[in-house]
């Protein structure tokens, strides 16, 4: 059997991203299916000991699909959940791990193309850097 | 179990245009399609093969598109036409 | 937790099942802890499943539910409903996406899908053995609402509100109702007055008993949330105690010996410390302003019904919510700017409204006939590029009103021209009828833009207003006006004291601000507390009033049942933790914590009402003490570990 | 279940499914009234569910659509009739009795998994009216990937009756034998929301809409710039070049009585600099030209939002644009009237958009049988008492919101929407039956 890729911990939000994860699904965009998603309220709900958590576990590569600008909840959203990504990363470089396998991307409810862009660039940034 | 469909045909009959309109669309599809079986192309060249304005190349193209029959590919040098190619994995 | 749970893998036709294998996916899952039952179903969510799944429910006394199908946007609900139906908790219920995020994004991979479904199911029945079941809170709420302000906005809330139902407290500031709509003549588009209209409202408002209308009055404090406030309000008095009859009043006034610079009139009459605005003014009894009031006495000669002594009281109301409607202040221009309180012939739009109710034959200002008025547009509002000042908005209302003040003062006055000195015109929608019937008439329109704004100079006794028109190539003209109108935009409440005691947030532009103009317009980010009128923002009548009948909507909604219910998935603190901090509260963007004091330790305490469940708290504190239920450690992490394998 | 439709007893009638009757329809129902809604198309969402992104808060307009539509969808005090058409109303007592057809769209919609199977098989293509004639789309078809309901229909005007599509559904949801129903409902108030038409863009020749294959309307460029867009990219449509010369002709359709429409339309001037901040975004290549008469950036956040795109290089060019002609290689001369120089100049662009004003939808008086409800002087359902009770018609019971009345934009539809319910609450519960 071939190598069957990096695996992938998606992020997403309620109302805001995983509706352009699903749209992309009904468009038929493919994109890795060792990506799964995890759908909290907000992206800036997520707790860095989820990601460390899920690197612990053995994922290659966590991805916040973060509510941006259209959040419902807080017009801060954007450098909250920013703030959650520069925490995490910081203990990652601590743990040894690299930084770049946490990203985060701000997407909208019909962002499903660049959805879609982020997980295929961003899982074969994994495969190169294992 | 009989289809509906059936039933409809005894009362409904479909209009001269409806046909000839389709059979157009199929023209113009078969002629993008057969330009873009020798690799991938934008719409003027399509266009100047297959001698259908652009315009109509165009809408069809972009509508065999949207079905996922041809799929967006490069866009060229000097960033003004994508060029597009026939969906082999479909 | 879930330890009898019972799972069903959807084929959903054939849309999951011919890129996922549904039966693969229930092998892989039936020997999974808790799961006690395991099925694939052809539509799960066709009624014949449905009773399927509510008699295994029964018969094997399920204490949780995945159901593997499409995303849950579309049946989440559903399926809750389902569980609902069967006795089992609808929080217990999770459902899986094999659809939209399986079969339909991987139709190129149907291994990969199948693989994918598995985790997906696993991760979901790792969730459910967390789970917990969850009921709405429901707290009882007042169907009563306090209204701030008597302006057209509070008092037509109030009349729909008591109308639909609910008990209104309606206070006021001034000692009379109609706020700036009682200073407007005849309104645009209308044959009716700004006093008539109110007028017209005020009685519909009487003939309601279920509204109180307190005047004089200003709130002081606030408590409480959502459905039960309380508020304190202190009501200044008005030292008369009914209506006077005409001929007394009018003595009594004539009497007073203090004068002082009429408000009403934008100062450019004076009052006495006793008064009335205008005759038909409403409550109907005239006030003393203490402030002026010398307490000589003379009135009391006059009119028996008057008492220097009332005093001050302070109410208390108890009401499920608040609706905000403070109106707006005009803005008035810095001395010097246009020639506004340097050059005697310059006013405001403000004012020329005014002068224009007080001249009934012929326009005169300062005792001088007025032939020509030049309009300069935009002042106070749009400021940029050589204009200064701090408000870049535009004011939306003051281009229609200056036009239709030429309008007016055409109809009304004989031989008046008109020039406009103008920044572009909006006159939006149905208000370009008014710019081309001035166009028609002979009014002048000229166009300036923020580099080169116009100036107003005293020549001699004579007023010049000079510009450069965009329209004539930019070559410097020069006008002589007798009367320069100021076109004053719309500013926030200068004394907005009730901002700071409701806490409602205001935008850069210093007006009230909603949580979102589109999806919760007359919404504030306190609950129970909505916003309406110009307080939010420039507005004519029309805006105000639709505004402001969508907010009593609201208020309605939240309070006529007279319970609210709760979404169950908020925030919780864990008390053994909690160090309190205080990095939850800030991150709050709802105000939904509070500081407590719990078996003596300082800790944070959720204000169950005001919790959205958004989360944004939980990742900020540094001992990990606070969770979003639904969304705790062990139930994000069950998850991780099942995809993660 | 068609029993059960007949005859049926409802507070309120909301005619209209775009934004503004969804607003109404949630409030009367959260105050716990029964709400029908009935909607012509096959979805509730209006036009606002096909805009890209809305201003002054460039927030995705299917955000903001999608969770109000949902939520409407799913409440429990409202009943959605989607591709349904009020045939007449008529006043029966204090309340209404109003004929509703049920159109059918050949697809039985609780069958529907909304798979697009059928979709697929179907030979037929014909313009697709959601993606404003750019692309095509079949005879059965899922209108737009964001419908409510998301279910197929089928065109059977432009169906070749080949029955691919009933052999291919896996749940058997195709009924080539459906037919329109009747139903009758009984109500106490009606609320018109059936908001306005854009102006057609061919009723201004001069500026060769239809002829020139490069100019297009705004809501063809709006469609363009959706992420669920008919190209993949921002086309012109002649030859599919991205295009790096964009002009904008403002007030197309508006503030002009040679087309028999003096009013401002509201929206165009701020849907034209966001499609501009948009392209900018898009094609950071290009210059982006607004030919306009006066700006109307009047609401809140939007005067800012107008001198932000100038700070971004969108330019503006004071002037009426008199005529557009075709060149050789499809480009396009616009002729103009610059107004700060004074003189007639012209400039060629590579694509033209139409900012295409608001027209009143000419169906309201139609659904009235007896007594009619009155329009105003430009057939604009007239509210008689504007600035008392803004959504009051002349009929007792019959009340109006959003642009049925007068054009409005997005944020002023929605508060004149929560106005007509709070109005016909209170109306309702006067009416005391």
């Amino acid at each position: 059997m071939t190598n069957p890729g990096p695996k992938i911990l998606v992020f997403s939000t309620e109302k805001i991203s995983d509706p352009a994860i699903d749209l992309a699904g009904l468009l038929k965009m493919h994109y890795q299916a060792r990506a799964y998603t995890i759908i909290v309220p907000c992206s800036s709900a997520i707790k860095p000991r989820w990601v460390m958590f899920a690197f612990e576990q053995g994922f290659d590569g966590v991805f916040i699909a973060a509510d941006g600008t259209d959040c419902p909840y807080d017009t801060a959203c954007t450098d909250k959940t920013a703030q959650i990504l520069t925490n995490t990363q910081k203990q990652m470089k601590e743990r040894g791990i690299d930084p770049a396998r946490l990203k985060m991307a701000a997407i909208c409810s019909v962002c499903s193309e660049p959805f879609v862009k982020y997980i295929k660039s961003f899982s074969e940034y994994l495969s190169q850097n294992n | 179990m009989g289809k509906t469909i059936d039933i409809i045909k005894k009362t409904r009959t479909v209009p001269e245009e409806v046909k000839e309109k389709r059979k157009e669309f199929v023209r113009i599809k078969k002629l993008i399609i057969k330009s873009l079986k020798e690799g991938p192309k934008t719409i003027p060249q399509i266009a100047k093969e297959s001698s259908v304005p652009a315009v109509e190349i165009t809408y069809h193209l972009m509508t065999l598109r949207k079905y996922r029959e041809i799929i967006t590919g490069e866009l060229d040098d000097m960033d003004e036409y994508f060029s597009y190619e026939l969906n082999n994995t479909k | 937790m879930s330890n009898k749970i019972g799972v069903y893998i959807c084929h959903c036709g054939n849309n999951i099942s011919e890129y996922v294998d549904v039966e693969r996916v229930r092998d892989s899952i039936e020997n999974e802890k808790g799961v006690h039952i395991a099925r694939t179903t052809m539509f799960a969510c066709a009624d014949s499943a449905q009773t399927e799944i509510i008699d295994d429910i029964k018969d094997n006394a399920l204490d949780g539910i995945v159901i593997a199908s499409c995303s849950p946007k579309l049946h989440l609900q559903t399926f809750r409903e389902v569980a609902k139906r069967a006795g089992l908790n609808p929080y217990n219920y999770v459902q899986v996406n094999i659809r939209e995020q399986g079969s339909w994004a991987h139709s190129d991979d149907p291994e990969g899908a199948t693989e994918k479904a598995i985790s997906l199911v696993k991760a979901g029945i790792g969730r459910t053995r967390f789970s917990k079941s969850l009921e709405h809170f429901t707290i009882s709420a007042k169907n009563s609402v306090l209204i701030i302000g008597a302006g057209i906005a509070g008092m037509r809330a109030a009349i729909e509100l008591a109308e639909m139902g609910t008990r209104v407290y309606l206070i006021e500031r001034e000692h009379f109702v109609g706020g700036r709509l009682s200073q407007w003549g005849v309104l645009c588009s209308l044959n009716e007055t700004g006093k008539e209209l109110i007028s017209r409202i005020y009685k519909r408002l009487k003939e309601l008993d279920n509204i109180t209308l307190f005047t004089g009055a200003e709130v002081i404090s606030k408590a409480g949330s959502s459905g039960n406030f309380e508020v304190e309000i202190k009501i200044t008095p008005r030292h008369v105690k009914t209506k006077c009859d005409p001929e007394g009043l009018q003595k009594a006034i004539d009497a007073c010996p203090v004068e002082v610079p009429d408000e009403f009139n934008f100062y450019l009459t004076n009052r006495k410390a006793i008064f009335k605005n205008f005759d038909s003014e409403f409550p109907e009894a005239p006030v003393i302003n203490m402030e002026n009031c010398n307490r000589c006495g003379e009135c009391l000669k006059y009119c028996d019904s008057i008492d220097l002594d009332q005093k001050t009281e302070i109410i208390k109301l108890e009401i499920g919510a608040i609706q905000v409607c403070t109106g707006f202040d005009p803005y008035e221009p810095k001395e010097g700017e246009f020639g506004y309180k340097t050059i005697d012939n310059v006013i405001t739009l403000q004012q020329l409204k005014r002068l224009v109710e007080l001249n009934e034959k012929q326009l005169f200002l300062n005792g001088k006939q007025i032939h020509n008025i030049a309009f300069i547009y935009c002042v106070g509002s749009r400021q940029f590029g050589k204009i200064n000042g701090n408000n870049q908005y535009c004011s939306r209302y003051c281009c229609t009103v200056a036009i239709h003040s030429s309008l007016i003062v055409g109809k009304k006055y004989n031989d008046i021209s008109c020039l406009h000195f103008t920044r572009g015109v909006r006159t939006y929608g149905k208000q370009e009828l008014i710019y081309d019937e001035a166009s028609q008439k002979g009014d002048i329109f000229f166009h300036f833009d923020e580099n080169s704004p116009p100036t107003v100079e005293k020549s001699g006794n004579k007023t010049i207003v000079k510009v450069n028109d965009v329209y004539t190539d930019q070559i410097e003209l020069g006008v002589e006006a007798d009367l320069v109108v100021l076109v004053s935009g719309m500013i926030p409440r200068k004394d907005n004291s009730v901002v700071a005691i409701l806490k409602t947030p205001v935008g850069r532009d210093g007006f009230l601000n909603e949580i979102h103009p589109k999806l919760r317009p007359v919404e504030t980010v306190i609950d129970g507390v909505f916003i309406s009128g110009a307080a939010q923002g420039p507005k004519n009548i029309e805006e105000t009033v639709n505004s402001t009948l969508s907010a009593a909507s609201k208020v309605n909604a939240l309070i006529c049942n007279e319970e609210i219910k709760l979404e169950p998935t908020i925030a919780t603190i864990n008390e053994e933790t909690c160090e309190w901090c205080g990095k939850c509260l800030e991150a709050c963007p709802f105000n939904a914590i509070s500081q407590i004091t719990h078996n003596g330790k300082k800790i944070a305490s959720i204000i169950e009402t005001n919790c959205k469940g958004c989360g944004i708290c939980t990742p900020v504190c540094p001992v990990d003490a606070i969770d979003i239920i639904g969304y705790t450690n062990v139930e994000i992490e069950s998850m991780i570990i099942e995809l993660a394998k | 279940m068609q029993e059960e439709n007949k005859n049926r007893e409802f507070d309120v009638l909301v005619i209209g499914g775009g934004i503004a009757g969804q607003e109404s329809s949630l409030n009367l129902a959260n105050m716990g009234l029964e709400v029908l809604l009935v909607e012509k198309d096959y979805s509730i969402g209006g036009k606002m569910i096909h805009l890209s992104k809305v201003f002054p808060t460039l927030d995705c307009s299917a955000c903001i659509a999608t969770p109000k539509i949902s939520e409407t969808a799913r409440h429990p005090n409202i009943t959605i009739f989607t591709y349904s058409e009020v045939k007449d109303i008529e006043k029966s007592g204090k309340k209404y009795i109003a004929r509703v057809i049920k159109k059918p769209r050949y697809v039985k919609e609780e069958l529907c998994s909304g798979c697009q199977e059928c979709e697929f098989v179907c030979p037929v293509y014909v313009p697709d009216q959601y993606q404003y004639d750019l692309v095509g789309r079949k005879a059965v078809y899922v209108p737009f990937s964001l419908a409510n309901p998301r279910v197929a229909a089928i065109d059977i005007d432009n169906c070749i009756l080949c029955g691919a599509c009933e052999k291919v559904c896996p749940t058997e949801a195709i009924d080539f034998t459906m037919e329109a129903e009747e139903i009758e409902i009984r109500f106490k108030a009606v609320i018109i929301a059936t908001g306005f038409n854009l102006f057609d863009a061919h009723n201004k020749p001069q500026y060769g809409f239809g002829k020139f294959k490069n100019v297009v309307h705004s809501m063809q460029m709006e469609r363009q710039l959706v992420p669920t867009r008919p190209f993949n990219a921002v086309l012109r449509p002649s030859d599919g070049k991205m295009p790096d010369n964009i002009a904008y002709v403002l007030c197309t359709g508006s503030r002009d009585k040679s087309v028999g429409n003096p009013l401002c339309s509201q929206v165009c001037c701020m849907y034209s600099i966001k499609q501009a901040q948009l392209l900018m975004g898009a094609l950071p290549l290009a210059d982006v030209t607004i030919y306009y008469i006066n700006i109307r950036a009047f609401g809140k956040g939007f005067c800012e939002f107008y001198q932000q795109s100038k700070t971004m290089g969108v330019e503006f060019v004071k002037g009426k644009v008199a005529q557009i002609t075709e060149t050789e290689n499809d480009n396009l001369i616009v002729r103009y009237e610059d107004i700060f120089e004074g003189k007639v100049k012209e400039a060629e662009h590579d694509l033209v958009v139409l900012a295409v004003g608001a027209l009143p939808n000419p169906d309201v008086p139609d659904m009235f049988k007896n007594e009619k409800v009155e329009l105003g002087e430009f057939k604009y359902v007239k509210q008689v008492d504007r600035f008392a009770c803004p959504a009051r018609t002349s009929m007792e019971g019959v009340f109006v919101s959003g642009t049925a009345a007068v054009p409005l934009d997005i944020p002023d539809s929605i508060l004149s929407a929560g106005a007509a319910s709070s109005e016909v609450n209170s109306y309702i519960k006067k009416l005391g039956i």
